[in-house]
């Protein structure tokens, strides 16, 4: 087993069917990628906005704190 | 106890029978569909008998599969709008038959009479004589499981007002093998092969979707209205 | 339930918070697999592995387009069975990783179709044929996409779970149905212009790459599936004590010392 | 052992995507009983008839008929029970005749039918399509179904909605009837019940429901 | 010459398919004028309204805003007219909020907006899609118009339809602010309302209606 | 005055957006609708590439139509439904205004898309590549004409309360000329004709269909308060 390619450029090109081949990895990369990234921006985001209604609870008894709810 | 399950059945199964007769021109409207939807076909594509006769039953099946489809839609929706449906959900009965009841009278007033106006549309598509027969029992066979499969869609999507083409998504996938199988059917007879064997599967999967459908699409219905 | 059978383990299975805790603990070693297997899989599926006689470097795409094409398929069995497990128990955790485990199988799907597609316009000539397995697989992603589109549907979570595991259970009961009549469809019409390489054949330098993609694929998808799962588990249980601690501890806003 | 009563409630609750609509609630109704459930808008009185109709899966706690959990005796329960609710289920395509057959017990004769419109001021209008109604005579098509069925037990959602003073009278008066006759009757309204021994229940929205 | 009432209705009647609904009716509201308008179901009192928004068109007899005949002055009529029918136009998908801001006049304010939700006990569900409220919520957030609205005319068919006590006196509260900011009211309803100097005016069914 | 009237126009383009986007799944159904009967017709027909090049235009023009169709025919029925409609119609605004701009959302949210989508469908059913851009122009317009003249059907139909898909039928005759020039268009570009000519037809036809058919349906829609 060895490297196949010699060059970058004869990498990229893969004897004419580079094209179908980078474009078939990269997109699938991406989703990936995509994948991954979304449930990790969710859960930071979900914990923040916890955290945001836990502090305006906070606010609103101490602003008035006879109302409950 | 069977008799008011019984009685579930019929009384729907008349009641919407007689709604249909009530709004004639609404329940034309499957029919009247398919037959424009087959003249639409030849403008589109192509006029001469020759090219039409290949596409003939694949086109005619496509059309059949619409119009049951785009019917079926509306299965549930008044009566879930006007509340009906909750009285039928809270009637004594289980709930299968009366759903049951109200699937038939949707297949008596679009299945049946496109069955039985499809050599007409046979005809407008050149459609070779050998096809007729198989035609026409293949739709039979095979509207009675799209008006079955197409009743567990419009049940999950009857409390979304308007989930219409919702409910294409939801169905069309699982109406594949009927299409296969109905236009394989007709195929069989004009090229005078066996075409009994596609139409027996088609009987099949009717068989298992009389048994299964009627409750799935109880459990649906309940499930939706307890939103 | 006075039964005499001990179910405790599958309640605990069942209970959000042991699991959002135990997958917390191995998800870092899940990570690193995962990422570790796909890379050197990619670098040694396309680079390394040497070329096919027939079809030359576009075979390279079998190192993504299968494993994807796998999990695809198996996917959509893990969410169905997931959404029979919630429709049954009435377990709140599985509906949870059947709501996860859609949109990762569409995506899958999508992938499959994409990298078929792109691999069939250098071998067939064309970007798409009507051949009984990709059919299959084009109507499979419309089952993803159904139980998707009702997952959303309604304002209620609960309303939209339960149907839509309905309607992902009713697929199940079809699947075998399509693929059966597709495949019947398919031998019916043979155009027998096309013939995939079968990868039992395959040379063993060029099958290793592809079972290490395969077992990344796995490792991914499980990894996706927890992540997917755990962010469901904080919005369905934000009012629960649990949640606000962990909320709390990584709450770095202001006035909150 | 004493007689179960009539209908029995045991700290029901419900829950809509983990939020509880009302506090748990508990009473029980004897044959001859009227319950009118109060509560301001919101508060969750059509819920709790719609729990009472079995439509809805209670989060918790249990409804008793007999003595016998309704899960127990579903059919036989809802043989018993008559609900209207806001949307009362009438066909506007039908005629106002046609939808009081389909809704009436299967028995009943075509003359009790045309009757009971009767009664409702809807005399002249039998063979009218619902469709072309007033919002009041709509509603009160519906409404003739209390004096088809044979129902014990009554579950009626602001029944006077839409009903003129002289309809709300000929109501009551039907209600009273029914009372004597033993049957028992849970009514959800805004006005005031012009019968004796009207007992109150208020729903109570739980703490944590709302929009939030 | 006198100044002209701010609404003329002159002998205004109706007839559907050559019945004629209700007998010719005439009557004239002032600035600050509140009138109720009574009658049986089916009299038609919700005829007599539409007719006075000119989404019905008089079979004989003529409306005059300020002493115009609304035909002549159709758009000019229509800013001023505010009407609430059985069905309130609530769209079921849209939240509370966009329900109002769609169905204020272009230049309400945001917190206008959200205001007159909470006046009306919607505080807290202004982001909930109106298909998930009671039926009196979903009321509700119809009746908010009244506050957001700059029209001087208001029709109202049944307004207190599935409204709590406390929502009842609100509105009727809101409705005496109108009347004594120059408003005028023409209200249909079959409660009594609890404003002084209220004109009753009865819509009697034309001889020949009916359904025979 | 004429602020007024454009109030109208954008206000109610705006609602319905923001309705369609509230209902993303439904919005995006006319597109997965397209999608899914262009899988049906090769299962009906046949899966080989040589057989189904000569049907794609026409395939493609036909199923624009009907996911067309279907969408339009719910137009103004939830606004009738919920008394929307009603407060449309006392609004002191032209009525041709609001509806012009629903019929504007309802393009932009079925037309549109359908148009963005239609290469994938023409790849599926193997449309010769130079097909592709007359049919994306062809589809912008004619799916512009199919909009404004359903729209005419819908309103019809909801005002005449009875006839459901019925009275959206009786629009398809209208639309034949929209197919035939837009099949036209197709076909010319695959033959390597000028495929202007159609396409300035469809254009003219676009404009005459905006100048009248708001006035139309306005007029219809009255129709529904004076039942
Ligand atoms: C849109 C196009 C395509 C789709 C949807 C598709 C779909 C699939 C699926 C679902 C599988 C997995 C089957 C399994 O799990 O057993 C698969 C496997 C495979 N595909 Fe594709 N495919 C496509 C195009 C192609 C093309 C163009 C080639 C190569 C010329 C190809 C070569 C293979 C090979 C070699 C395998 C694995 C070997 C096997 O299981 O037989 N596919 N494909
Ligand atoms: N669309 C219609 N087509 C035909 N007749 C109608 C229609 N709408 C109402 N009617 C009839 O016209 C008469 C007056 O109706 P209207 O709705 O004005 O009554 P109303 O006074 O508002 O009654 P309610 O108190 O029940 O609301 C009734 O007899 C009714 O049956
Ligand atoms: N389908 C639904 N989905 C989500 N929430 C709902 C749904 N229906 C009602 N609710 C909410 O549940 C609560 C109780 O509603 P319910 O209809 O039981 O009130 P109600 O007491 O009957 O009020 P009303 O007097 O207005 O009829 C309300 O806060 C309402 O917003
Ligand atoms: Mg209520
Ligand atoms: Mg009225």
């Amino acid at each position: 087993m060895s490297m196949q390619f010699e060059s970058f450029q004869q990498a990229w090109d893969m004897a004419g069917h580079g094209p179908y081949v980078w474009t078939a990895v990269l997109v699938s990369v991406f989703v990936l990628c995509w994948l991954m990234q979304r449930p990790l921006v969710q859960h930071r985001k979900s914990l923040n906005s916890i955290a945001v209604q836990m502090r305006r609870e906070k606010m609103r008894q101490a602003t008035n704190p006879e109302e409950h709810s | 106890m069977s008799n008011a399950h019984n009685a579930g059945f019929t009384g729907y199964l008349q009641r919407d029978l007689l709604l249909a007769y009530r709004r004639r021109g609404e329940a034309a409207s499957p029919l009247i569909f398919f037959l424009l939807v087959a003249t639409l076909v030849p403008l589109g594509v192509s006029p001469e008998a020759g090219r039409l006769e290949p596409l003939a039953p694949g086109i005619i099946w496509v059309m059949a599969l619409l119009a049951t489809l785009l019917s079926t839609e509306g299965l549930f929706a008044s009566d879930y709008q006007d509340g009906s449906l909750e009285q039928m959900i809270i009637a004594p009965q289980l709930l299968a038959m009366p759903v049951l009841g109200k699937v038939t009278a949707h297949w008596l007033v679009t299945g049946l009479p496109l069955t039985l106006v499809s050599p007409i549309i046979g005809i407008m598509l050149s459609l070779p004589s050998d096809g007729f027969i198989p035609m026409m029992a293949s739709l039979a066979l095979g509207t009675g499981c799209l008006s079955l499969v197409g009743a567990v869609g419009a049940a999950l999507t009857v409390s979304l007002r308007k989930g219409g083409l919702l409910l294409s998504l939801l169905v069309v996938p699982l109406y594949m093998p009927v299409i296969i199988f109905g236009s394989a059917t007709v195929q069989a007879g004009i090229d005078g092969l066996n075409w009994f064997a596609p139409l027996a599967i088609l009987g099949a999967m009717l068989a298992t979707a009389v048994a299964l459908c009627p409750l799935a699409i109880a459990g649906a219905l309940r499930l939706v209205s307890s939103n | 339930m006075g039964s005499g059978r001990d179910w405790t383990w599958f309640h605990r299975l069942g209970s959000p918070r042991w699991f959002y805790e135990t997958t917390g603990r191995w998800l870092p070693l899940l990570w690193a697999v995962t990422l570790a297997l796909l890379v050197v899989g990619l670098v040694w599926g396309l680079l390394y592995a040497p070329q096919d006689a027939k079809q030359g470097n576009s075979f390279r795409i079998i190192y993504l387009h299968v494993p994807v094409s796998f999990l695809a398929l198996a996917g959509y069995y893990i969410m169905a069975i997931a959404g029979a497990v919630g429709l049954i128990w009435k377990m709140k955790l599985s509906y949870m990783v059947m709501k996860s485990a859609a949109p990762l199988g569409a995506a899958l799907t999508f992938l499959a179709l994409f990298t078929g597609a792109v691999w069939g316009k250098p071998t067939w000539g064309t970007y798409w044929v009507w051949d009984a397995r990709i059919t299959s697989m084009l109507i499979l992603l419309f089952l993803y996409l159904g139980v998707l589109a009702l997952q959303y549907a309604f304002h209620s979570q609960d309303t939209g779970n339960k149907a839509s595991a309905m309607l992902a259970l009713v697929g199940t009961v079809n699947i075998p149905i399509i693929y059966k009549s597709v495949d019947w469809w398919y031998t019916l019409h043979q155009p027998a212009t096309i013939k995939l390489t079968s990868a039992p054949s395959m040379h063993p330098d060029m099958f290793k790459p592809l079972l290490v993609m395969i077992l990344a694929m796995y490792c991914f998808y499980a990894l996706v599936l927890i992540l997917n799962t755990r962010v469901e588990i904080l919005q369905r249980e934000r009012k629960t004590g649990w949640v606000r601690d962990l909320a709390r501890q990584a709450d770095t806003g202001p006035d909150n010392q | 052992m004493p007689q179960s009563p009539l209908l029995k409630v045991a700290s029901l609750s419900f829950e809509r995507d983990d939020c509880t609509v009302f506090q748990p609630i508990s009473f029980s109704v004897e044959a001859g009983d009227i319950v009118q459930i109060e509560g301001a808008n919101g508060s969750g009185k059509t819920t709790l008839l719609r729990l009472l109709t079995r439509a809805l899966e209670a989060s918790s706690g249990s409804v008793f008929y007999a003595g016998v959990d309704i899960d127990q005796c579903l059919y036989d329960y809802r043989e018993q029970i008559l609900y209207l609710g806001h949307q009362p289920g009438v066909k506007l395509n039908l005629s106002a005749e046609e939808n009081l057959r389909w809704m009436s017990p299967a028995s009943t004769a075509p003359e009790a039918i045309v009757s009971a419109l009767a009664d409702l001021g809807l005399r002249g209008y039998e063979d009218v399509p619902c469709y072309s109604l007033s919002a009041g005579q709509h509603r009160r098509v519906a409404l003739a179904r209390l004096l088809t069925s044979r129902a014990q037990i009554w579950l009626l959602d602001e029944p006077f909605t839409a009903i003129d003073k002289q309809g709300v009278a000929f109501l009551e008066q039907c209600m009273q009837q029914h009372l004597n006759q033993g049957g028992a009757i849970l009514v959800s309204t805004h006005q005031d019940l012009a019968i004796t021994g009207v007992r109150k229940i208020r729903v109570e929205p739980a703490d944590d429901a709302g929009g939030f």
